[in-house]
């Protein structure tokens, strides 16, 4: 790692906390016999690990489904979810979640009976190998990876598999018209997307997230890739365009498209296999955000964590929650984006999809970069 | 143009398939006629009615260039003519026409209209199934809002309401 | 192909609309609903509102204008006449016929069909939509009172006239001073006048 | 290609070759490999039909190649009802079959009856009230067309905004006549009440409030890029295809076509509110596209709110007090003849042919709705455009399938 920060140059010589995993830390801290193995310990982690994530993917799904429904609802001059829980219906997503899972597990007659299962089951673990490559602040991680938005990108990507899986399987036209849009959107997509963000990589000239996240500690905690590159603003439009494409948000609905292909993919799926699916949506959106938030919104970064810096908490048990909370607000800020432009904008048709990720994203992802690139090279090499 | 003249014009024309025009009269006591109100119509001869309708939407004076209506009317069950009722509207003139051919009941068959007013297929199916009348050369004859095997024509006035459909009882 | 000013024109038109339509539905965002939580809040119901029917029916005289006028025949009535009362079988109107048009309501002579403002109509079965309006079965208790005492009256007077006509045959025959009679039953004269509608 | 076996009685799928060639000009790209097109039953229940239609498409990938609509479903025979009741209590029947606008449909019906009852006088109140319930629920209507468009192109909110003043005319209608969907309200003769107490300054309170929404519809939806991208140069209906297929209403005047029989043909008092100026008549222009197409069709229910608005404002000045309903008898009884009036619905021309023998109840009625005639021209229009075009295109007919089955 520290090969590839001297090779990619920039200001990488004080990435704050080499620290290690709470996870690793949370071992060493436990008063634990002697006698465990140390395979059974790795175990446990991996298990805790794997627990904390699903909780936290499910956390994300619950709010961030009761928000849609507010949101939405407020929007629309109505209310949204009024009844459980009491305040403003705020349990109304457990009880959907109840409800879902005590409902009959259906699969049609002439379904391909095996990856009918398997693809909810896909489209899920897609996303929690996704996350797990999300630091959700600096010492709080699942693995600290150096090219970490590589491994979101790649592993989110098979989402994709999982959703063509479930058209195919349901043995429905509908859906199988959804699984070909899903596949035909997403390889259009994937390239702006990356592109895009090539623009704060190369402006902050690392792939880690967390090291993303450090390098844009600057005044207040506002040196974010957005202030520090004019292209990062049109390279974020970019990928934030892109990302409603990937995570199958309006206008970009295409493959679940209701009044068109009644429910796409998901037309035959019910229960707690459909809402495996609707978790995924919550928690690509919520990754999403949280990317484009680290990437060109400073990370953990803010002035909060600047004051905390100032006054020497860093290190600390605070210093990691005010982090987390940073990071969380902003990718939930990004939510609520992608919720207000669904709720204001109509679907495009599956070639102006195309047209749009072909003919004008890439393209104009690509000037993007040059400029970036260009606007680095002025800064660094000629001021320098 | 009104009426008067739509028909002068017509039949100056010597339009083929033009038999007489109906015009509404106050009722008279003393011949017991009980009088017609509304609004008047041209009678047509079923066979003819291709040739009337290509003149009626041709010709630059008339310029009926849409179809409104076209629909088929049994007056009692003892009558033996059913009639069809067409409904023309001139957008250019702004002036409507109601055409009206007496078709016997024993031959229930006349050409179709579709080849001069497209509009005129989904009435023409319509009246197909509800009547039984027979349209010549109707590019698509099925059943329009029926089902495919419904059996007797529902619009007649001596139509006998089946008693199930399909083990469905209709009483 | 699309010019290079056709390209700009529309990244620029769509990013305009979008931010438009944005400022629109923001608006809303942070406005109050409009909508009201139906079963705690209602909003109030016009008095011309055609609900579920009500009737008068101490004024009901079973003509049937109303059954006459429904065009879909989902009213029937039944009565038992006694005299100029009336004992209630049945008054039904089927809710799963009735298309709440009103016409019931006007040819009344009596005006004692109307339209209320109840409009929930949800039940477990099919066959409790065939609404009794009959708020009670027979006669009311005031209606039956009358009633008795129509039929005390008028049994006491079938007794004079009977009475006075053999009095009068009397008189003729052998002038004999006969003793009033007035112990006519109330249930002598109760089956008079069955009359079903 | 192995063909489905219905594919023979398919007048209007078009050759491969024609169908592949998309309306923009360009062709769809195809390799000669042994492939088959899909058919896919776009409804009964589709979220697109706009009720229980069906739509038989047969598509290649995206793009339909043919389009073939199964009607039926909601057939209750209202034609044959109008033969078995009397004239008044067939008028809850007109109700039903385009239940957005059942004022409309009261009007038509009561027109053709009173057409054949030329002594029947119709006081001028009543005559007004008639328009401006007419032309309420005109808007109310369009509204429901404009909202549901915007779903068809997966736009929810306009939908809600759009429902939101519709309710408010629906309170409007439900104070005037008690109900909120099937009015029954205009009779034969008139109307059927007069205005509760306020009742017009409430319309008139409508009125001011509505045309500051009208533009937020518009600048939310109508004028949104990805409306425009999906709904120009869609599915267009040139002036001769729109004769043809006798369109009506919306229809044909976004096809350029600048005809409408409020004015041109005019029943009620619209000959008078027409030379006072109070509407006038909006045509499709192709101004975001070609003309015809489905942005035109949408852009002309668009600019006919506001002219409908013009309309109730010029009868709300008109309006004096009087009485609301003619002479007419407790069982009407109408006197022999036959006659077909059709009025300017929302959603085009309704006709009603009414024939009587001097009875109680109606020799023939005939209701020729635009719904069903509108519909015709899909089997033309949807051959040659992507699936997502067909939704657009289904959308912007605004059918009514009470209405298209009757």
């Amino acid at each position: 790692m520290l090969a590839l920060m001297q090779n990619g140059g920039g200001a990488l010589a004080q990435t704050p906390n080499e620290g290690t995993n709470f996870l690793h830390e949370l071992l060493l801290w436990l008063p634990l016999p002697e006698w465990i193995p140390g395979w059974a310990l790795i175990l446990g982690a991996v298990g805790a690990g794997v627990g904390i994530l699903v909780g936290l993917v499910s956390l994300i799904a619950l709010w961030s489904v009761w928000m849609e429904r507010k949101v939405s609802g407020h929007m629309q001059c109505r209310n949204g979810p009024m009844y459980a829980g009491g305040w403003h219906g705020w349990a109304q997503t457990i009880a959907d979640g109840i409800k879902l899972f005590q409902k009959e597990d259906m699969i049609p007659i002439g379904a391909d009976r095996a990856l009918f299962v398997l693809s909810p089951a896909i489209v899920l673990a897609s996303i929690f190998g996704a996350l797990a490559a999300l630091p959700l602040s600096y010492d709080w991680y699942f693995a600290r990876m150096d090219l970490g938005i590589f491994t979101i990108l790649a592993i989110g990507s098979t989402t994709t598999i999982g959703v063509i899986m479930a058209g195919w399987a349901s043995n429905s036209k509908w859906s199988l018209y959804g699984a070909m849009r899903e596949a035909a959107q997403v390889v259009a997509y994937e390239i702006p997307l990356g592109i895009a963000l090539m623009v704060p990589l190369i402006t902050l000239g690392t792939f880690s997230l967390l090291d993303a996240s450090a390098l844009q500690s600057g005044f207040f905690g506002m040196g974010w890739a957005i202030f520090q590159n004019p292209l990062c603003l049109p390279a974020f439009i970019i990928f934030w365009i892109a990302a409603l494409a990937e995570t199958k948000r309006a206008p970009f609905d295409l493959p679940e498209a209701e009044s068109e292909l009644v429910a796409g993919f998901l037309t035959e799926f019910s229960g707690i296999r459909w809402s495996f699916f609707f978790m995924e949506e919550y928690a690509a959106m919520f990754l999403m955000s949280a990317v484009g938030a680290v990437f060109f919104f400073g990370g953990f970064e803010s002035p909060a964590t600047y004051a905390l810096r100032s006054a020497g908490m860093e290190g600390t048990i605070v210093f990691s929650l005010v982090c987390f909370v940073t990071l969380v607000l902003k990718a939930f800020t990004g939510v609520f984006l992608m919720m207000w432009l669904r709720w204001t904008l109509p679907r495009v048709r599956i070639d102006q999809v195309m047209t749009m990720g072909y003919k004008y994203l890439t393209p104009l992802a690509l000037i993007c970069v040059l400029g970036a690139a260009i606007w680095e090279a002025i800064l660094h090499v000629v001021l320098n | 143009m009104d009426f008067q003249a739509i028909a002068d014009h017509l039949s100056v024309a010597q339009v083929p398939g033009l038999l007489s025009v109906e015009l509404p009269r106050s009722p008279d006591k003393e011949t017991k006629d009980k009088g017609r109100s509304g609004l008047p119509y041209l009678c047509v001869e079923p066979s003819r009615i291709v040739e009337f309708l290509t003149f009626c939407r041709d010709d630059d004076a008339l310029g009926f260039e849409v179809l409104v209506d076209l629909t088929a009317s049994d007056p009692s069950a003892d009558d033996e003519n059913l009639w069809i009722l067409i409904q023309l509207l001139s957008v250019r003139h702004r002036q409507r026409l109601g055409i009206k051919c007496l078709l016997p009941k024993s031959a229930l068959s006349m050409p179709s209209s579709t080849k001069v007013y497209r509009a005129a297929q989904w009435h023409e199916r319509e009246c197909m199934e509800m009547y039984g009348v027979t349209f010549e050369d109707h590019p698509d004859p099925r059943n329009m809002l029926l089902p495919d095997d419904w059996v007797g024509y529902p619009m007649r006035k001596d139509y006998e309401f089946p008693k199930e459909y399909h083990g469905i009882s209709c009483e | 192909m699309v010019s290079a000013k056709q390209y700009i024109g529309n990244v620029w038109n769509a990013l305009h609309s979008t931010l438009v339509g944005m400022r629109i539905t923001g608006k809303y965002f942070l406005q109050k609903p409009i909508t009201v939580q139906y079963p705690d809040q209602r909003l109030p119901i016009p008095d011309r509102y055609r609900g579920i029917h009500y009737l008068e029916q101490e004024k009901c005289i079973n003509c049937l204008a109303c059954a006459r006028a429904c065009p879909i025949d989902c009213i029937e009535m039944d009565a038992i006449r006694h005299g100029k009362e009336l004992e209630w079988v049945s008054f039904t109107l089927d809710y799963q016929k009735c298309m709440f048009c009103e016409l019931c309501v006007y040819p009344c002579p009596k005006d004692c069909i109307h339209m209320g403002t109840e409009f929930a109509l949800v039940t477990e079965d099919r066959s409790e939509l065939n609404h009794d309006l009959l708020s009670f079965k027979g006669m009311a208790p005031d209606a039956r009172v009358r009633m008795k005492e129509a039929e005390v009256k008028k049994a006491a007077k079938a007794a004079a006239k009977e009475a006075a006509a053999a009095q009068k045959a009397e008189e003729a025959t052998a002038e004999e001073g006969g003793a009033e009679q007035d112990d006519a039953s109330p249930e002598s004269g109760g089956d008079t006048g069955g009359g079903e509608a | 290609m192995t063909s489905p076996p219905q594919a023979e009685h398919k007048p209007s799928i078009r050759p491969a070759d024609e169908a592949r060639t998309l309306p923009s000009g360009e062709r769809e790209f195809f390799m000669d490999v042994a492939t088959s097109d899909l058919e896919v039953n776009m409804g009964p229940q589709h979220p697109a039909t706009h009720g229980v239609m069906r739509v038989l498409l047969r598509t290649d990938g995206e793009l339909v190649t043919g389009a073939q609509p199964h009607l039926g479903y909601l057939h209750r025979c209202a034609e044959k009802i109008g033969e078995s009741v009397e004239w008044l209590q067939y008028l809850p029947y007109t109700d039903r079959y385009d239940y957005l606008s059942a004022m409309n449909n009261n009007l038509s019906y009561s027109l053709a009856v009173e057409a054949l009852m030329p002594e029947l006088e119709i006081p001028r109140r009543g005559t007004m009230i008639r328009m401006i319930c007419a032309e309420l629920n005109r808007i109310a209507s369009h509204l429901v067309a404009f909202g549901t468009y915007g779903l068809d192109i997966g736009a929810f909110t306009p939908f809600f905004y759009a429902f939101r003043e519709r309710e408010w005319i629906q309170a409007l209608f439900e104070k005037i006549c008690g109900a909120r969907l099937t009015y029954s309200y205009i009779r034969i003769g008139g109307v059927f009440n007069d205005t509760p107490p306020g009742w017009l300054q409430e319309v008139a309170d409508f009125c001011d409030v509505f045309e500051e929404k009208w533009q937020e519809y518009y600048d939310l939806l109508i004028e949104n890029h990805i409306f425009v991208q999906r709904t120009a140069n869609v599915g267009v209906i040139s002036e001769e295809m729109a004769y043809d297929f006798g369109l009506t209403g919306p229809m044909l005047r976004g096809s350029g076509v600048d005809f409408d029989l409020r004015r041109d043909m005019p029943y009620l008092e619209y000959g008078e509110a027409h030379d006072a100026g109070a509407f006038k008549v909006p045509i499709g222009t192709g101004e975001k596209g070609t003309v015809g197409d489905c942005w035109d069709r949408t852009q002309v229910r668009m600019v006919e709110m506001m002219e409908s608005l013009g309309l109730v404002r010029w009868c709300l000045e008109q309006i004096e007090p009087g009485p609301v309903i003619g002479d007419v008898p407790r069982v009407i009884k109408v006197p022999p003849g036959e006659a077909y009036v059709g009025i300017e619905n929302p959603r085009g021309e309704l006709g009603h042919y009414m024939h009587s023998d001097g009875g109680k109840i109606a020799t023939r009625c005939r209701v020729r709705a635009p719904s069903f005639v509108n519909l015709a021209v899909l089997e033309d229009l949807m051959p040659g455009t992507l699936l997502a075009d067909s939704v657009a295109i289904i959308g912007s007919t605004d059918i009514v399938i009470g209405e298209t089955d009757r």
